[in-house]
């Protein structure tokens, strides 16, 4: 039984990674209607940034705090200088820019600070707490409960604020939007700003346990998209849901479902979300949208 | 009206122009938008306010005047019917508290009598509120039950204009449209 | 024809024109095809002043790290050489050596195009890193006779002189070390539980295979447990979990991936599970993985290694090391401590390559690798006591023997006993 | 890859890259005169290069085939496709395992379409149905899936350590050498599938294509069955990345898990948009962007080839948001302006006026100006 819980609780913390950069990515496509291929790479950016301040003996609250707003500027620039010219054309083009930008950055991380792993504090002590016979490190309570306030943080931003509604206006009809006076530029920048400072606060979570590298998200990425397509684009709460639904299953099928094992366990969200699409094709959250033509 | 006509409004993009000075517009394509519930739509009417009890008011305002939108409040906005929609574009606009409101087309693609709800709205709006209006209406007489004075545009010349009364039975409108 | 299709048909023809020439241009000089040097005659990529030699590895990506290492240690070792005059050559020539590097990002298809850039420019390529790029353009260097050696692979078919009579490996096979570890487990006296956890490649796969080989004959060594995980893993804790259960009180770790070494130390000891740990030479840096991973918990880490770590306080002082290090940040344009051992490595293979240099007669590529597999109990710099660079063992790259370490809380000590 | 959601994947981009052919081509004197040029060109080339540079037109060869895959599914039916570079290493690995077993090379070549179509076209029955969501998780799922299974059926495979095959030498008579022999393989296979596919781009299928990415609904209200195409499209594609994986094998005759990797299908469709969405030119200055790029930041600086990529990338699609393959008209139109001084390059892309909602279906007209 220990086994079974203690594969459950590994399960949410890897699942609060992933989930962690699907918010990013589900908080830039409300505000703009884009998919931010970039988004683990401007993370990874605002994390090298706190490192670098910590590596001056700045305290760690303070240098995670600097890179949070860091990143919200790196993120408002790309929208209103990169991403703006892209955003009305063809969605494939979007989609490549962001490619585009994402090996730019992991370039610049490379060239600045080589490829070496480096070491980033923790936010949380390395100990553990045991309880019912299971031990949980009290970095991935951490995690998974930073994760858990951000998302009601976002849901709460999207659904209860001003704010929120005028960015999903935007994303849905920018003139129109712009016919009700929303100021649509500033809007996008805010958005991609928001996004990119959740992305800092993701990096600095996942730092210390996957050490500091350029590529250290390149791999989480494809797990938030299949957690952002699985929990449904339209709900920051369905997207932390799947990521944990994906991280849990992962470890499990990967220790009782024989045929799977350990090196075909990259298969389980993917199964998963055919599973799920055949059902609800709009994802487990999303809103159900009937549209008249 | 002295004070819109004198300011120089061209080469600003239409919505900061329209909003900041109190023009409400009611576009042809109706801008609805289609993800946000009805409320959501009339919330981003009034982003410009900052009296939220006002915009409350309004909100309530806007659904007596069009009740159709009262049960479909929770709604999406995609699902709407045509008219449904029209008249969300309408409630929209005035939910800046607009002194000038610009309608579109506002009959277009409607069938009649939905067309007819919709203006009888609209004239229970320009005598309750006082809001100055400039329509385009293609529906002569649908037109002429709301406002006071009209010009007929014939292949963008001015070829008539004068009360609405005066106007109403003339032949001249009968030929302007049917031609010849 | 009016004015407007004439211009555009001329920038049809002008655009046609260009792509032809970047075609032909990009080609480099126009020798015929390699491989046709008549006998004797000098060899590509050699002068009388000056011998140049090619590299493809991983510069950007993944392995990015050990990638740049394998280029600096070799560019270090001969910029310093180079600035003492160059090194004197077998035929009495003193040539400068110069090291030309290209990245493959860890493509075999670039690799190959990599090597097929070079080719005709190198005297010999080397110290590439990785298994499948060095095997994309292996049967290619056979057919053009070009010397592909000392890589960092420990793949063995680069080490067998008649499948791959151009090549040679530098680096143990992977079967060596886990081999290595496993001889001091058996002749340990003490009945163990081993518990195995092994990356899906054939860098764990080698491990675990010369481990077995090693512990074939000793029935005091069980094998309780065994699993694998994939080197693109965020996170191998739910395969430490299941190890733990298997309370084993030696775990077998071939794992390359640094960061996931630091979260399996870091999640046995949540587990309260610590048993003696094995760990591959490549993924036992004390500064960079044991002290992050909170080693001193356990009872021993046992690592096998052929080369001196720069970090460990007890080579502080060595001369050997501080030369290494001196040169890595002058010539070898790598600033900051060397994090991979692979740094170690390529340094080594500069000074293996000095000695081939300096015993072959002749500027060509025959006579070098006659002088390269001839060299024998050669003691390169920064080696471990009792370790030596041997070319002349058929079946075995350069460096074959390796002594196994112990953690001693801030370097390691060799051992020849499992306590 | 647009957005996940339908609605973008439908919006009807009328960016001008998605017209078939550039200009150049539609006048009838370059009908006529172009394709035989072409070939006597291709035909004298590989005797006139160097080595390497055979070698490099003929890598340009094999990934302009993927591309031209990617194309068909992507490009032209607007469906998101990021798994062609599991196609491509699963047609290098049935090429390898055909030709080490001995078979001959013909059956090797018919097996190297068979196996990736048949696959394919299995993976489009089950997921077309869903919707663009699914199809682009799915396709993602082939090449992260796919790595490990190839290291598990090492038999197969070879494991990591990967299957080479040397099987194009050059014939004993012809007195070529191996890399013109190759060369000329990859020009002859190549410019086959490069005909056929431009046929059928150009024919009926080709537009039922163009309005099942227009439109899904206008298709179907067309009696046109987005279903049927998009599995159709994606079968063909799949199809195709299997020859791409022959003529893999014919260049760099070896493979391994690494060939399959996911990076390489994102690099594919990077390819794909930068050489031009959507046109058989752009296939080509796709497969040449996807070769070259990397042997020009090796010439440039080796350590920094990460940024490098990204800023080329980037500068193209600033100044190219169509592609090179749109190069000639963007010079055509500052051209003929800049007579009047004004000439500033305006992306020749119409915006399509939203950017794509949220919603599951298509974008509604009414948004638009016009009424449906």
């Amino acid at each position: 039984m220990g086994k079974f819980v203690q594969l459950v609780v590994d399960g949410l913390s890897t699942g609060s990674v992933y989930g962690a950069i699907a918010l990013a990515i589900v908080l830039v496509h409300q505000a703009t209607g884009l998919i931010n291929f970039a988004q683990g790479g401007m993370a990874v950016l605002a994390t090298y940034v706190a490192w670098r301040l910590t590596v001056n003996d700045v305290p760690l609250i303070f240098a995670i705090l600097v890179s949070i707003l860091f990143s919200f500027v790196v993120g408002a620039v790309v929208e209103r200088w990169l991403m703006r010219r892209f955003e009305r054309g063809d969605p494939d083009t979007a989609v490549v820019v962001t490619i585009g930008l994402l090996t730019l950055i992991t370039g610049i991380c490379g060239w600045l600070w080589t490829y070496n792993n480096q070491q980033f504090p923790s936010l949380f002590p390395l100990d553990t707490v045991s309880f019912l016979g299971v031990s949980i490190s009290i970095r991935s309570i951490g995690t998974t409960l930073v994760i858990v306030v951000a998302m009601i943080a976002l849901q709460g931003l999207f659904v209860g604020t001003k704010l929120g509604l005028a960015l999903r206006a935007v994303a849905i009809n920018p003139e129109s939007a712009a016919s009700s006076g929303l100021p649509v530029g500033r809007l996008l920048m805010v958005g991609w700003g928001l996004a990119a400072g959740l992305g800092a606060v993701a990096g600095a979570l996942v730092a210390p346990q996957l050490t500091l590298t350029p590529g250290m998200l390149d791999s989480t990425l494809v797990y938030a998209l299949a957690a952002v397509i699985l929990g449904g684009l339209t709900s920051p709460i369905g997207v932390v849901v799947a990521a944990w639904i994906i991280g849990v299953l992962e470890n499990l099928a990967a220790v009782y479902v024989p045929f799977i094992g350990f090196d075909l366990k990259v298969a389980v969200p993917f199964i998963l979300i055919f599973v799920v699409l055949i059902v609800r094709p709009q994802g487990l959250f999303g809103r159900k949208v009937v549209v008249r033509v | 009206m002295g004070k819109f006509i004198q300011l120089v409004v061209d080469g600003l993009s239409t919505g900061s122009v329209y909003a900041a000075l109190g023009i409400a517009h009611v576009p042809e394509g109706r801008g609805t938008l289609g993800d946000l519930t009805v409320r959501e739509n009339l919330r981003v009417g009034a982003y410009l306010r900052k009296d939220a009890k006002g915009v409350d008011r309004d909100i309530d305002y806007c659904l007596d005047l069009f009740p159709n939108l009262q049960d479909r409040i929770k709604s999406n906005a995609s699902a709407l019917s045509g008219g449904e929609q029209q008249m969300l574009a309408v409630a929209r606009a005035i939910m800046s508290k607009p002194r000038l409101l610009l309608l579109d087309e506002a009959s277009l693609g409607l069938a009649p009598s939905t067309a007819k709800n919709v203006y009888d709205a609209i004239r229970r709006l320009r005598t309750e509120s006082g809001i100055s209006m400039i329509v385009v209406e293609q529906n002569a007489n649908l037109a002429f039950t709301l406002v006071d004075s009209a010009t007929v545009l014939e292949v963008g010349r001015n070829v008539l204009t004068g009360t609405s009364a005066e106007l109403k039975g003339m032949d001249e409108i009968r030929r302007a449209y049917l031609g010849g | 024809m009016n004015m407007h299709l004439r211009s555009r048909k001329a920038l049809g023809i002008a655009v046609a024109s260009a792509l032809a020439v970047t075609m032909s241009g990009c080609g480099g000089d126009d020798t015929g095809r390699s491989g046709d040097a008549a006998e004797g005659a000098p060899s590509p990529g050699i002068t009388d002043d000056s011998v140049t030699l090619g590299i493809t590895t991983p510069l950007s990506g993944a392995t990015a790290g050990p990638g740049t290492c394998t280029v600096a240690g070799v560019t270090a070792y001969f910029g310093a050489k180079n600035a003492e005059g160059g090194v004197e050559f077998g035929d009495g020539k003193t040539r400068t050596v110069e090291i030309e590097a290209l990245d493959d990002t860890y493509d075999p298809q670039q690799a190959a195009a990599n090597y097929d850039q070079l080719k005709g420019d190198v005297f010999a390529m080397t110290a590439g890193l990785g298994t499948p790029t060095n095997r994309a353009w292996r049967d290619a260097a056979i057919a053009d006779e070009v010397p592909q050696v000392l890589i960092m692979t420990g793949d063995p078919l680069f080490s067998d002189t008649e499948e791959s009579p151009w090549q040679l490996g530098f680096v143990p096979i992977y079967q060596n070390e886990g081999e290595a570890f496993g001889e001091v487990l058996a002749t340990s006296g003490g009945d163990h539980r081993v518990a195995i956890l092994s990356q899906n490649d054939d860098f764990g796969a080698g491990y675990v295979e010369g481990f077995k080989s090693a512990i074939e004959g000793a029935d005091n060594i069980e094998i309780v447990d065994e699993l694998t995980y994939e080197a693109t893993d965020t996170s191998v804790d739910a395969q430490i979990t299941e190890l733990a259960n298997s309370d084993a009180d030696v775990f077998f770790n071939a794992m390359s991936v640094t960061p996931l070494v630091i979260s399996s130390l870091q999640k046995a000891q949540q587990l309260g599970w610590t048993p003696s740990w094995f760990l591959p030479s490549n993924t036992s840096s004390p500064t960079a993985i044991l002290e992050p991973g909170g080693a001193a918990a356990f009872p021993g880490i046992y690592s096998v290694s052929f080369s001196k770590a720069p970090q460990s306080p007890a080579f502080a002082e060595d001369p050997d090391v501080v030369e290494y290090l001196a040169a890595l940040k002058q010539y070898g344009n790598y600033p900051d401590p060397p994090a991979f051992p692979h740094c170690q490595w390529s340094w080594m293979v500069g000074a293996t390559l000095e000695q081939a240099f300096q015993n072959m007669e002749e500027p060509t590529r025959d006579s070098f690798m006659e002088a390269l597999r001839s060299i024998e109990n050669f003691e390169a710099p920064l080696m471990l006591p009792d370790t030596s660079v041997n070319t002349t063992e058929g079946g075995q790259p350069a460096v074959s023997t390796v002594v196994v370490q112990k953690y001693n809380g801030r370097g390691y000590d060799t051992v020849t006993a499992f306590e | 890859m647009a957005t996940p959601s339908t609605s973008t994947s439908s919006t009807p981009s009328t960016s001008t890259a998605s017209s078939p052919a550039s200009p150049l081509w539609q006048r009838p004197w370059a009908r006529w005169a172009g394709p035989p040029l072409i070939v006597v060109v291709l035909a004298v080339l590989p005797l006139v290069m160097t080595e390497s540079a055979n070698d490099t037109l003929a890598r340009i060869g094999v990934f302009a085939v993927a591309v031209l895959g990617l194309n068909v599914v992507m490009g032209y039916t607007g469906q998101v496709s990021l798994g062609q570079i599991f196609f491509l290493g699963l047609g290098a690995y049935v090429t390898a395992y055909g030709v080490q077993s001995g078979w001959n090379i013909v059956l090797v070549f018919v097996l190297t379409c068979l196996i990736p179509a048949v696959v394919g076209l299995l993976v489009a029955l089950a997921a077309a149905r869903l919707g663009g969501l699914a199809i682009a998780m799915v396709t993602i799922a082939l090449p992260i899936v796919g790595v490990p299974l190839a290291k598990r059926l090492s038999d197969f495979t070879g494991g990591s350590q990967g299957l080479s095959a040397r099987f194009v030498e050059a014939p004993e008579g012809s007195g070529l050498y191996d890399d013109q022999w190759q060369l000329y393989v990859v020009l002859v296979i190549g410019g086959i599938v490069f005909l056929l596919t431009s046929l059928l781009v150009r024919g009926k299928y080709g537009r039922a294509f163009a309005i099942v990415k227009g439109n899904e609904n206008v298709a179907s209200s067309m009696g046109i069955s987005p279903y049927r195409y998009k599995v159709l499209a994606f079968t063909i594609a799949s199809l195709i990345g299997g020859v791409s994986g022959f003529l893999y094998m014919v260049v760099v005759q070896y493979t391994s898990p690494e060939t399959m990797s996911f990076g390489h299908s994102i690099e594919l469709l990077v390819a794909m948009v930068i050489g031009g969405a959507g046109s058989i030119v752009g296939s080509i200055l796709g497969g040449a962007f996807y070769v070259v790029v990397p042997d020009l930041t090796n010439a440039v600086d080796p350590s920094l080839t990460a940024l490098l990529q990204g800023a080329l990338l980037l500068a193209v699609l600033f100044v190219l948001p169509g592609g090179l393959v749109s190069l000639p008209r963007v010079l055509m139109r500052r051209l003929r302006r800049s007579p009047a001084g004004r000439g500033s390059a305006a992306p020749p892309t119409t915006p399509s006026s939203t950017t794509g909602s949220g919603t599951a279906a298509e974008e509604t007209e009414t948004e638009r100006q016009g009424h449906a």
